[in-house]
């Protein structure tokens, strides 16, 4: 694990000192002890502020945009999804990009620990376990119970293949199946229920845009949603403008969503956003037969079209 | 300040009847911006025209609703009255009160309302309308036909009988296309050079047409009426203008290689003509084997030319031009049937395709008409046919139907007969399709002279004792059969040029999955692409026999026609625009656009202290039809369709839902 | 609900092949119940599943989208984006809690007059069936 | 024989035709059920015959390759089933390589006579004793032992003499040995009671080794 | 690195020679190779005859130890290596039949490795490299290389050579410096899956494929076929019987080894007369 780090440092450092580069997106310590923050580095002298980040890591991706070009970042297999999302979005261009992958483990999601953060003083990663130590002592909670939501659908831990540094750690994640039980869920109501939930959820948002701002998807230099006119969406904060709100973001990352979840973590009052992007998601993948709609790819999924597409129209 | 005038309807009793006009005007009175409102009898009459024209002048009108038919009956009429009083015509919307009201609702309780409904929809729409200026280009009259086979030929000849100007683009040294290799043509039997010929000649000697042989396109940009294209002419090493094609240079050339006419089957020399009857009839050096350009050496060519013709330092031309129309006719070619192991083509030499065969029947072949099996020259006495080798064979080929083959196969049997009296001929088919006139007719002629027609595919060849043992099955006996052959010939299937998709990129038109060009609405518009201004004709577009090819290309031609006939194109107004200051760049919009009209600008704008340059996409109008599944896929909302736009049609949401 | 109610469909239509049909209804005299209001648009590749909501969001009982046939769109292939869109915009509109008989596609062609008519009479049963629309409706 | 003569030979018959109508319900549940034992595009067949024609033992063959695709397109079950071109099949895969519509004919077959077995139809005894005689035998040792095989075999299908003097001078050569177990053999016999719909499975593959999840390829 | 060298039953029965004549080829060319400990009978030729689940899972297992060993499977056995091959596509094109024979194992399969023939390997050596260690040249020996079925059908997963034109085993045969003739008959089947139920049959076959070779002028066949080899070997009746060597036999004797070590003594039709003759042994 530490070497990884080691590895990871020298990358960074080598990538400023070879000129490569005039910033860095990467992890650091944040408040806590064990929680990382992102971080965008301007010289190979803060190398070492780098983490890999066993908890709590956002995806760096979206950071790109505010770095200095040509940049480095560190992804894992979640942030190379992002960082190749904004690419075919055409926001920033790979001959830019110094992209240095790590595999990974899986990240820790501190919300999941039956403990307080406070209490907490440092995490460790053991093999199929996670060692919690308190003040109090140490509690072993199985890994997969304390990894973020995407890391249990993650696409592959190993590293991914066009970064320009490869960095292996010995334990990586195994691929694993989206999970959308919840979807299921949702999907056996009826549409009285279904509308009653999401009634109830929306009335929760307070519009603060965190789950666009947080999104890989989203990012466009000017949403369409803050025009005055056309007025897409009115500020005012009422029930049908909040499902407004909320259809039109998730049709805009339709098919282009990679599924990191950060607009649910992002999220201050907590909406089950992945609920709607994962349903398009799985619509989009059982419709048309996309292997994996979580992976960008040259053609957008609703940019295109097969003339023996399903037909259920007449 | 928007000043709107209404004109409600009658339409005699036809609107009047059902609906309560005179409510319907009153409302209309009430709507935001409105502030004159008038009925008529018939408002499309020309005292209606002119109490339009009238309003306009005396409220000083700046946008006009007229509540009447369906704007697919007038809108073209209300807006010419509009322009003629100096109303830009982009400012007229239509309220359909009468196909979708009256007409449609007997209740005038229920009609009326929803008559005022429409009305309010057209007042909020058109309050958001803004002038729009039809831009008019320009038409080159001068059309380019990329290829010089049958279709490209018949192309070029009905437009130059029209009076435009026509170039031929032909790779290969002469025009002629793969018909020139044919022997004789299906169902009529005549021989195929007798048709041609004179029409390759009637091409050449047209003042309208000009052939460029040994010629590509390289490059085509702009849009209808006005293409720029980059021509390149090869070297042909040959001062065409001095050359008397007096064929000294031909005989006496030392070095020499397999002849493409004759399909590998003949040779021809290193400076050569591909057959006799060549269009333009000049010789042309080939500098791969010429040993003057590989060694250096020789030059016995230029020292016996008695004109002089023969110039060595000839180098390639690029020609710019400009053409107003297109016509794809680059054909297709034979389907490689290597790919087929089991049939031996290539190790066997007695297994042939069909097109090798017409070389081998015909007079100017290498066997000059006598059929002979390349292996020993033998004369065949049985030959096996084997149909759809590559067509409809997925595993191996292609699943479509080459179309063509069942009837030139019988063909062959045919002349088989007639050339080698006593020769029997075994045909493998799996269908015989013979759709078309005097079609069934000539096969079943191949079945009665003696053919053997076998139902069932041959599974594989091999050589045994000089013969060729050929294992199929018939399937109606339902029992392994063997033939021992003394010639196969394999009914190879029509494919794509292989270049076709490069082609068409340079075109922007688009192709199906094998490469076929694809035409703009399979039933409508056979020879028409998605590219306004470029027209199909012949075996780029699917598997086709000659007279088939020759239709399409005369439909072609007259489509070019009808284009030039216009002396310049207006351009419908109703156009996809970008606002650059939303536009993120992403090109989405560039990918499901049918029209090819969206390309990547690059803009430099300042942020902050420093420039920097971005990325957005940009309409090219003239290409743009106007349907706007761009605006759809522009999340950032920067795109937009003039005459529907998103602003209008949100208006017009809330304006029937009040 | 008074059997008189009539509900209110916006009916997105493109220019070439449903605008028309519903014409050719017109022309042919073929009654349909008053419940329709005709938003006009080059193609179906023009409506955006967004307006779709706006039309609930400000009272509307159902929506009609209607194209030409897959296959026949004049844009050649505006359709087969709608019919993508569409595909999963409903989806998705039913799992927000739509009920998804409001929301109808239909591919009609300038020569079905009466398949339009059709529509919008079984369309207008339907609805009126199940009342006014509720959901994501502004209190107007 | 022509198709027409086998459509006289069995099957319910009103006037000597074949009855299709009676089929109707049959074609495609049969189809499928071939499709799903590994008979590949079954239906895309369109009687070419190239199969057969390439088949080396269809000379051998009542019913041709492509005559017995055409009864599972039919859903003629029974015919198919009964046919004794699914046994007389080498599954040499000639047919499959050289379908033109990528039907895959050998794995009809086999399909065929995967069914006809769990069906019990009883059409060739001899290949419905080899196979019983061979998987016991992988089922008791976990590898095939020929000498077993070869004796066991004759014995089921009663023709012992045959190929006698071959068999002795192998063993002289010490070709057939007597059998050998192997130790995973009991997991083995887990995968023939799974396939009888038995629950048992998460065997360990040999003694001490147990695979983990994780740690692959360390 | 190395190889999983997996035998197969016949190898450990009738086709013993060409066990004994692999593994010394493979020692004196220094291919490192361990066999697979515990494997189990892949199945053929009856498996997929039975039940289409259990012509995966059989084979299956062999894969996941070779995958334990984290060694790329070989097997001479053509017949072995089709189903092999088989499994190993199946198991990563069908992910319902994968789950089903997976779970039935108790374990994952990764399918790192795709499963080879003892040619592959061979190839992989290289036939120059493999032409350089033979000491005694088989000159004039006329040999027809017979594939079979199973090395090349179906291509969709035994895909050693082209299937209707194949000719690597002809190189690696000439690397003995013996001459390969050019025969039409190298990929018909032998019908050797029919050779206990159908004797009759497979005679015909196996004659008419042993007399086209003859007529060829070869003087023996070569296979890397088991099955191939036992039955082109006891059923043919033709006027010339030919001798059927294994490739790996005449590469042994190529590379100088003894006879007896590659069993070439203990063929149905006289293996060593030819070859006596000739004095290469």
């Amino acid at each position: 694990m530490n070497d990884l780090r080691e590895q990871l440092r020298e990358a960074v450092a080598s990538a400023f000192s070879q000129g490569r580069v005039r910033s860095f997106v990467c992890l650091e310590k944040g408040f806590y002890p064990f929680a990382s923050i992102p971080a965008i580095l301007h010289s190979g002298s803060e190398a070492d502020r780098v983490q890999l980040g066993l908890s709590d890591a956002p995806l760096l991706a979206k950071y790109l945009l505010d770095a200095p070009k040509p940049a480095g970042i560190v992804v894992r297999q979640c942030d190379a999804l992002g960082v190749s999302r904004l690419i075919r979005d055409r926001r920033v261009k790979r001959e830019d990009l110094y992209i240095v992958s790590v595999s990974c483990p899986g990240v820790v999601d501190t919300a999941k620990i039956p403990v307080s953060p406070y209490q907490i003083t440092a995490l460790e990663n053991a093999g199929d376990a996670l060692l919690v130590h308190t003040a109090l002592g140490r509690t072993e909670l199985p890994w997969a119970s304390v990894l973020l939501d995407r890391c249990l659908s993650c696409v592959s831990g190993s590293a991914s293949p066009d970064a320009d540094v490869v960095l292996e750690g010995e334990k990586e994640k195994l691929p694993a199946p989206v999970d959308y039980s919840g979807i299921d869920k949702v999907e056996h109501m009826t549409p009285d229920e279904r509308y009653a939930m999401w009634e109830k959820e929306f009335a929760k948002c307070i519009r603060c845009f965190a789950c666009r701002n947080a999104c890989p998807a989203c990012s466009c230099r000017k949403c369409s949603l803050d025009l005055a006119e056309p007025e897409w969406l009115s500020p005012a904060v009422t029930l049908p403008e909040q499902f407004m709100f909320h259809f039109t973001r998730a049709y805009h990352v339709a098919g282009r969503c990679v599924g990191c979840g950060e607009c649910e973590r992002a999220c201050p009052v907590g909406l089950p956003l992945m609920k709607l992007n994962r349903k398009f998601t799985r619509d989009i993948e059982t419709l048309f037969g996309v292997d994996d709609a979580r992976i960008p790819r040259d053609v957008e999924v609703l940019g295109t079209f097969l003339p023996d597409d399903p037909e259920e129209f007449c | 300040m928007i000043r709107i005038g209404v004109f409600v309807c009658w339409c005699g009793s036809n609107i009047a009847g059902t609906v309560d006009v005179g409510k319907v005007a009153e409302e209309s009175a009430k709507m935001p911006g409105v502030v004159h409102v008038e009925q008529n009898k018939y408002t499309c009459s020309d005292p209606g025209q002119d109490s339009i024209r009238k309003a306009i002048k005396e409220h000083r009108l700046d946008r006009v609703v007229v509540a009447a038919c369906s704007p697919r009956m007038h809108e073209m009429t209300f807006r010419k009255c509009a322009a003629s009083a100096g109303l830009n015509q982009y400012l007229v919307e239509m309220a359909n009160i009468r196909e979708h009201c009256s007409w449609v609702h007997s209740d005038m309780s229920v009609a009326t309302p929803k008559a005022v409904d429409i009305v309010r929809r057209a007042v909020a729409k058109v309050k958001r309308s803004v002038p729009l200026f039809p831009s008019t280009i320009p038409v080159e009259k001068r059309a380019l036909v990329i290829g010089g086979g049958i279709a490209g030929i018949q192309a070029a000849l009905d437009i130059a009988e029209a009076g435009y100007e026509v170039t031929i683009v032909e790779r290969e040294p002469t025009i002629g296309g793969r018909m020139a290799q044919l022997d004789k043509t299906f169902p009529t039997l005549d021989c195929s050079s007798c048709i041609l010929t004179p029409k390759m000649v009637d091409a050449a000697s047209h003042p309208g047409i000009r052939i460029l042989t040994c010629s590509e396109v390289e490059d085509i940009s702009g849009y209808v009426g006005n293409f720029q294209v980059r021509l390149r002419k090869r070297a042909r090493s040959i001062d065409e203008a001095r050359c008397t094609a007096c064929g000294i240079c031909i005989s006496k050339c030392p070095t020499s290689r397999d002849s493409e006419f004759n399909m590998g089957l003949g040779t021809r020399k290193a400076i050569y003509m591909p057959f006799p009857q060549a269009v333009p009839n000049k010789p042309t050096i080939d500098r791969e084997i010429c040993r003057h350009f590989t060694e250096g050496k020789c030059g016995i060519c230029q020292k016996v030319c008695p004109s002089g013709a023969v110039d060595f330092s000839q180098e390639d031309q690029v020609l710019n031009e400009k053409f107003g129309a297109v016509v794809a006719a680059t054909g297709a070619t034979q389907f490689s049937v290597e790919a087929y192991g089991e049939y031996g083509y290539g190790r066997y030499p007695d297994v042939i395709t069909g097109l090798e065969l017409e070389r081998l029947i015909s007079s100017t072949g290498p066997t000059d008409g006598k059929i002979r099996r390349p292996s020993d020259g033998r004369i065949p006495r049985t030959v096996v046919f084997i149909k759809c080798v590559g067509s409809r064979d997925e595993n191996k080929g292609y699943p479509y139907c080459s179309k063509a083959c069942c009837m030139y196969t019988a063909k062959h049997a045919i002349l088989l007969k007639e050339k080698i009296p006593g020769a029997s001929a075994y045909v493998f088919y799996m269908d015989v399709r013979a759709g078309g006139k005097d079609y069934e007719e000539f096969y079943q002629r191949s079945q009665e002279i003696g053919t053997r027609y076998v139902r069932g595919r041959v599974s594989r060849i091999y050589p045994l004792d000089g013969k060729l043992i050929v294992q199929g099955e018939d399937t109606l006996l339902g029992q392994r059969v063997e033939v021992e052959a003394d010639l196969v010939v394999l009914a190879a299937a029509m494919v794509p040029q292989i270049d076709a998709p490069e082609m068409a990129r340079k075109l922007g038109i688009s192709y199906n999955q094998y490469g076929f060009f694809s035409e703009a609405h399979p039933k409508l518009r056979p020879v028409e692409t998605n590219t306004a201004g470029v027209f199909l004709a012949g075996t780029c577009q699917g598997p086709k026999d000659i007279p088939e090819t020759v239709a399409q290309a005369s439909a072609a031609a007259v489509k070019v026609i009808s284009l030039f006939a216009k002396s310049e194109l207006t351009t419908n107004p109703n156009v996809a625009s970008v606002d650059e200051s939303l536009c993120s760049g992403c090109l989405w919009c560039m990918n499901v656009c049918p029209y090819k009209a969206i390309e990547e600008k690059i803009i430099t704008e300042r942020a902050g202290k420093e420039t920097v340059t971005r990325s957005v996409a940009s309409v090219n109008t003239g290409l743009c039809q106007g349907c706007g599944a761009c605006t759809v896929a522009c999340r950032d909302g920067a795109m937009n369709l003039l005459g529907f736009t998103n602003e209008q049609i949100l208006a017009e949401v809330e304006a029937l839902c009040l | 609900m008074s059997l008189d109610w009539q509900p209110k469909i916006v009916g997105f239509t493109c220019n070439w092949c449903s605008y028309a049909g519903a014409d050719l209804a017109g022309t042919s005299r073929m009654s349909y119940p008053a419940s329709v209001r005709i938003i006009r648009v080059p193609c179906s590749g023009r409506i955006n599943p967004v307006f779709v909501i706006r039309a609930f969001q400000r009272g509307a009982d159902g929506v009609l989208v209607a194209g030409c046939h897959p296959g026949d769109c004049h844009y050649s292939t505006g359709n087969m984006y709608a019919r993508r869109r569409f595909q999963v915009a409903r989806r998705f509109m039913e799992y927000l809690g739509m009920d998804p008989a409001r929301l109808e596609i239909h591919w009609i062609s300038a020569s079905e007059g009466q398949k339009f008519q059709e529509v919008i009479r079984n369309m207008t049963d339907r609805i009126r069936a199940m009342g006014p629309n509720r959901k994501m409706r502004e209190i107007l | 024989m022509c198709l027409l003569k086998i459509l006289k030979t069995k099957g319910k018959r009103r006037m000597n035709y074949l009855n299709l109508s009676r089929h109707e319900g049959e074609w495609l549940p049969f189809a499928q059920a071939v499709e799903a034992e590994g008979g590949k595009k079954v239906l895309s067949c369109y009687q070419c015959g190239k199969c057969s024609a390439g088949c080396p033992v269809s000379f051998a063959m009542e019913e041709q390759p492509h005559q017995v695709i055409r009864m599972v397109q039919l859903g003629l079950s029974d015919r198919a089933l009964n046919s004794p071109t699914i046994w007389r099949c080498a599954g040499c895969f000639t047919c499959t390589t050289r379908c033109p519509r990528g039907v895959d004919i050998a794995g009809v077959m086999s399909a065929l006579r995967v069914i006809a077995l769990a069906r019990n139809v009883r059409t060739s005894r001899r290949a419905q004793a080899f196979h019983k005689v061979f998987l016991s035998l992988i089922k008791r040792y976990g590898r095939i032992n020929e000498f077993e095989l070869v004796v066991r075999y004759k014995l089921a299908s009663m023709n012992l003499f045959q190929d006698l003097d071959l068999g002795l001078r192998m063993f002289m050569q010490g070709k057939l040995k007597p059998p050998r177990g192997i130790a995973g053999v009991r997991q083995l016999r887990s995968l023939f009671r799974h396939e009888k719909g038995g629950k048992r499975s998460g065997l360990r593959l040999l003694p001490g080794l147990q695979l983990t999840r994780h740690r692959e390829g360390v | 690195m190395g190889y999983a060298y997996y035998p197969g039953c016949s190898l450990h029965g009738t086709a013993k020679e060409y066990d004994m004549s692999s593994r010394a080829c493979l020692d004196f060319l220094g291919i490192e190779y361990r066999e697979l400990p515990d494997w189990s009978c892949c199945g053929a030729s009856s498996a997929h005859s039975v039940d289409h689940t259990l012509a995966v899972s059989l084979p299956a297992r062999n894969l996941i130890l070779a995958e334990q060993m984290n060694l790329p499977l070989m097997t001479p056995c053509t017949a072995c290596y089709s189903r092999l091959r088989g499994a190993h596509h199946a198991l990563r094109s069908d992910p319902g039949l994968a789950r089903k024979v997976l779970t039935a194992l108790g374990s994952e399969y990764k399918g790192r490795y795709e499963p080879l023939s003892i040619l592959d390997v061979l190839y992989q050596y290289g036939p120059e490299a493999v032409g350089e260690k033979v000491t005694k040249k088989l000159k004039e020996l006329k040999v027809a290389c017979y594939y079979g079925c199973l090395l090349l059908r179906p291509p969709e997963y035994a895909d050693f050579d082209d299937p209707e034109n194949p000719g690597k085993m002809e190189r690696l045969v000439e690397t003995t410096g013996a001459r390969a003739v050019d025969w039409p008959h190298r990929t018909e089947c032998c019908g050797a899956s029919l050779s206990l139920s159908d004797t009759k049959l497979v005679v015909s076959l196996a004659t008419f494929i042993v007399d086209m070779a003859a007529r060829h002028g070869a003087e023996c066949i070569v296979t890397a076929c088991p099955m191939c080899q036992a039955n082109l070997d006891m059923r043919q009746r033709g006027r010339t019987k030919l001798p059927v060597y294994y490739v790996t036999e005449l590469l042994g004797l190529a590379f100088g080894l003894e006879p007896k070590r590659l069993g070439l003594t203990t063929h149905m039709v006289n293996a060593m007369g030819l070859l006596r003759a000739k004095q290469l042994a």
